[in-house]
């Protein structure tokens, strides 16, 4: 368990004030903020890299506060990895042990046990220059995990990845979590990275914490405008991705079904945008997979564009034009229809 | 039709020219007085314990120096380029001052403070060391002149160092000491044996300091001076051939050496 | 509480005591001199006319050195900053020789080359321009040892400049001439004025090279070191801090006009 | 008129074949490749300052491989601008006149005529480091064009401008090409940019031009799989922006009108992803502001997406998922109806 209390840390430019973070044993916990949000100097203030200001932090019950980072073990992932690229892979790998001076074997099971854990056996005598981005994060992974440490940080693992590989590593991030339970503070500017990987999620901005809360709690009930801004972009919904008998695959939540396009399976997310709903006062017999009924219970005017909430429920944000909205002369209280197309539908 | 419109104007011919003149005023003189050398003469000066002695001593007190530049001018290159303190601008003008400060006056402020008379040179002296007329004043004369060359060099190797190397280090459990010496100091190691090298040949190419400090024993240059003070320019020109040949091979073999480094 | 993880272990004190035996040792003996001089006997050495026109021609004959080395120099680093060819490496290589070969041994090559009895001695006699214990001489002297100060820092300041820029103004109309004077070289004049200043600096502390070609008209160097040798320490001080002072005044002047250029 | 005949130019890394481009008086001239196709260096031989391996350069009948750059009056400005960074905004406007060392009160005219023309007349004494992107584009359009060049080259023009600039810059060259009539030959890899600008395309991929023609030729008849890489991901349509006497926003084609959102107006271009089109046996009614009614001409078979091509007339191309297709059983000649939002398509 970490406990982060009051911390200050002075950037120059600007301040992270009254940081106060607990993240549980075992738990994925997500620092969200825009770039430039001081999300790495507040990972490096825990690993004990960056001088505090003022405040504490406290690991497993003891204050750490001035403790020198390498008493923490406490490990750090860097977004670019930050390879020793004197060192080979493997090199960098054991550096941890081999300043511990841990004996021979160990340091042969331990990279064994990583090599195999993150698939990279086959780059271990290579040099960190002719790895590609994928292949280094595994590396900087594996060079964090070989210490066991107590506490891990993920500055922005996933967003000097091309959006190809992305999906895949965010996967076996969550996988590498189920499996070792080692205790995560990973920060992101993304918000669904966030909501994916998150069992807890802090939201960063302005110098300060904004909100601390589950997935849930932070899209569902944003306590300000700065925090509503990562949400309010996306109707997004938890639940589990199913194939049904009939050979569709659907994203199953409490309330309802939608029809998806994904090779994802499992407990995860979808969402889908305001502008890709359409609305009808009939059901639309079309290509669009996924039509439901719902009561339209809120009318947000922006100007030509409106935003209507429809509970079916859950509620989804449509956005429809004016003349629209006035031609089919909608009011809160009806009963409409909302249909969108499977592929309108983003699982991650 | 080929066509190289930044090669072929008249401007570029005119530089071609002016910088052909500088060119050839830098090596002309080497080349000449190296070519025009009687290889048995040259044999014969090779030969001359007097001249063997003094390149030897030159060679040997120049890397006495470089050592000790290595010793104390590498921590402070990397305080430099680690920490931002106020007067930082400061310190870093004075350490070049040396090279900037005419070496006669250099000498002389070296033997002011170092020499028997001063406080320094008796406190020295009581541990047995002397610095007038002897090894020890070649030392730090050489010293004093080349110091700038290995700090700056090594200062820019440690900038070119990401600090969060050295930060993930400590997360993996290395001490300061253990993340210098096994992150800092092999990454910016060209750098600073780049520094070494450029240190040492300043250091053997030094004369003015040195002989205000000590005129004996003689170092090369003192003795190539010596006998073209007493016999003239062609018996004082075998020994300066010989002691340019020693310099240049030296440093080619140690500039090969590193780039050869830089490869693997 | 406030913490600095990276000032209070004991590795960076450590170091902050090792470097700062190495800054002592820079400053010390200047400082030292400085203000241990009497200032009464400083003013008498001030109006000793011997040590004014020796600095005075000292201050001179650098300044044409560096004149030279501007007209020749930077043609030689634009060309060395903007285009490749077979052989470059070794061209830039040759034009730092003059920084590691000994001083003196690079006087004996110069002598050789322009001394009275040599090809290019006599030829430049024909003229009116004799090398042997004259003012070209000691020009050609600061010249030889200082000029790869010049032409790297030119160079550097070449390659700052985007070459695109000198393209444009190439379809706006301007000849290779034009785009030098009007884009080239005001961009890259800091590092050449910079260079022009080491250069300066460089050439007004040689003394090796200087007394091979001549002796007299006595620079500064050549003054201070007669006065050691005859008569001793003291005497050759005030002039010695005097020599310091001028250099150390006119460097730190230069410098930060230099620097108040950068910000306007 | 500005002609290249079998230009080869060498780029170390690969090589410029057989370019033959001709570009008539007061054109404007688009040369469309992807990043490091070689579009800058192809700008440059034509200026003359990259050295052509072999292959010649005519402008307005006479050849002028050989000349050197300053002769040529060809003006270029490149994506970053490149401005001089030690002359204000107008005295780099000015460097080409007083080269030129044309009279005082000529420089006056063409600065005021200048700074009218691209409305920047308030930032003539500032440094270039202190403009904005868009500031500095003007500043280096007016450089260029102060030496009232026979040929403007326009080094990606629009790319290093942020989204919000970029549609009003785009619009900007437009008017000022209409006003100014120079021969301009504008580099991009932005097809959207290419049609909205462009009088000709040349297509430039793999060392070579692979097509030429009229941006309508470009996209409706792409000549090999290359070119049509980039025309192939939208619904392509030339027309013009109106508005109809009911209010409403309308791009209206040879053949039909469809219902928009934009503040553009006159002859323009529109685009619909193929994925944002619904189809549907009966018409829909829904908040949806075009529907058609239109014949499959032909199914391409993605695997588990279909491509239906539409004529209305004119072809729309749509995208549905396998099991719509097949639960609605649409087969070749079928009549269908085809809807999407105003907001889907994209005005450019």
């Amino acid at each position: 368990m970490i406990q982060v209390k009051n911390l200050y840390v002075d950037l120059g430019d600007f301040q992270l004030q009254d940081i106060n973070l607990t993240v549980d044993e075992g738990e994925y916990f997500i620092v969200l903020g825009p770039t430039g949000a001081g999300k790495t100097v507040l990972l490096e203030s825990i690993a004990g890299l960056y001088p505090v200001k003022s405040g504490q932090i406290w690991l497993r019950g003891k204050e750490v506060t001035s403790l020198e980072p390498e008493k923490r073990n406490i490990s750090i992932v860097y977004q670019d990895h930050v390879l020793f690229p004197h060192l080979s892979a493997a090199e960098n790998i054991l550096f941890g042990l081999k300043i511990h001076r841990r004996p021979k074997q160990e340091l042969v099971k331990v990279l064994d046990w990583l090599s195999d854990l993150l698939g990279i056996a086959h780059i271990m005598d290579r040099s960190p220059d002719t790895l590609s981005g994928g292949e280094r994060q595994k590396v900087a992974l594996a060079r964090a995990l070989s210490t066991k440490p107590e506490v891990l940080l993920l500055d922005e693992p996933l967003s000097a990845l091309d959006p190809e590989t992305r999906e895949g590593v965010q996967k076996e991030l969550r996988q590498l979590h189920n499996q070792l339970k080692v205790t995560t503070i990973h920060v992101t500017h993304d918000f669904e990275e966030a909501i994916a990987l998150g069992d807890h999620i802090a939201v960063l901005g302005e110098g300060c914490i904004k909100q601390v809360g589950t997935p849930e709690q932070i899209f569902h009930q944003p306590n300000s405008e700065f925090v509503a801004h990562f949400a309010m972009a996306r109707n997004i919904f938890t639940g589990e991705v199913v194939e049904r008998d009939d050979g569709s695959t659907v994203f199953r939540t409490e309330d309802t079904e939608l029809e998806v396009v994904t090779d994802l399976r499992g407990k995860l997310h979808a969402s889908v945008r305001p502008e890709d709903i359409l609305i009808s006062p009939e059901p639309l017999r079309s290509t669009a997979r996924n039509s439901f009924c719902g009561t339209i219970t809120h009318i947000a005017d922006r100007g030509s564009t409106l935003y209507l909430t429809v509970n079916l429920p859950p509620d989804f944000i449509c956005l429809v034009t004016r003349r629209s909205c006035e031609e089919m002369r909608l009011t809160k209280g009806q009963k409409v229809y909302i249909t969108f197309k499977a592929s309108a539908v983003h699982i991650f | 039709m080929v066509k190289k419109w930044f090669a072929t104007n008249n401007m570029t011919i005119t530089f071609i020219l002016l910088g052909g003149i500088i060119f050839l005023f830098i090596i002309v003189p080497l080349l000449k007085m190296i070519v025009a050398s009687d290889p048995k003469i040259l044999l014969d000066t090779a030969l001359d314990s007097e001249v063997i002695n003094s390149i030897g001593l030159t060679l040997y007190a120049a890397l006495i120096a470089t050592v000790i530049g290595f010793l104390l001018g590498v921590p402070l290159a990397y305080l430099l380029a680690r920490f931002d303190f106020p007067g930082k601008n400061l310190v870093e003008g004075l350490i070049d001052v040396p090279i900037v400060v005419p070496h006669i006056a250099a000498g002389i402020a070296l033997l002011f403070v170092f020499g028997r008379s001063s406080l320094a040179g008796k406190a020295f002296n009581l541990i047995g060391i002397d610095f007038f007329d002897s090894i020890a004043g070649i030392v730090i004369a050489m010293l004093f002149v080349s110091i700038p060359f290995m700090i700056d060099s090594a200062k820019e190797g440690f900038k070119k160092v990401d600090v969060r190397l050295e930060k993930v280090s400590r997360t993996l459990g290395a001490s300061p000491w253990q993340a210098f010496f096994k992150i800092s100091i092999p990454l910016a190691w060209r750098s600073i044996v780049a520094g070494g090298v450029m240190m040492w040949a300043r250091g053997i190419s030094e004369f003015a300091a040195v002989i205000i400090l000590a005129y004996h024993p003689m170092v090369a240059s003192t003795l190539i001076y010596e006998r073209f003070e007493t016999y003239g320019l062609d018996y004082a020109r075998p020994a300066a051939v010989l002691l340019i040949l020693v310099c240049l091979i030296s440093f080619i073999v140690l500039r090969l050496l590193l780039y050869r480094g830089q490869k693997t």
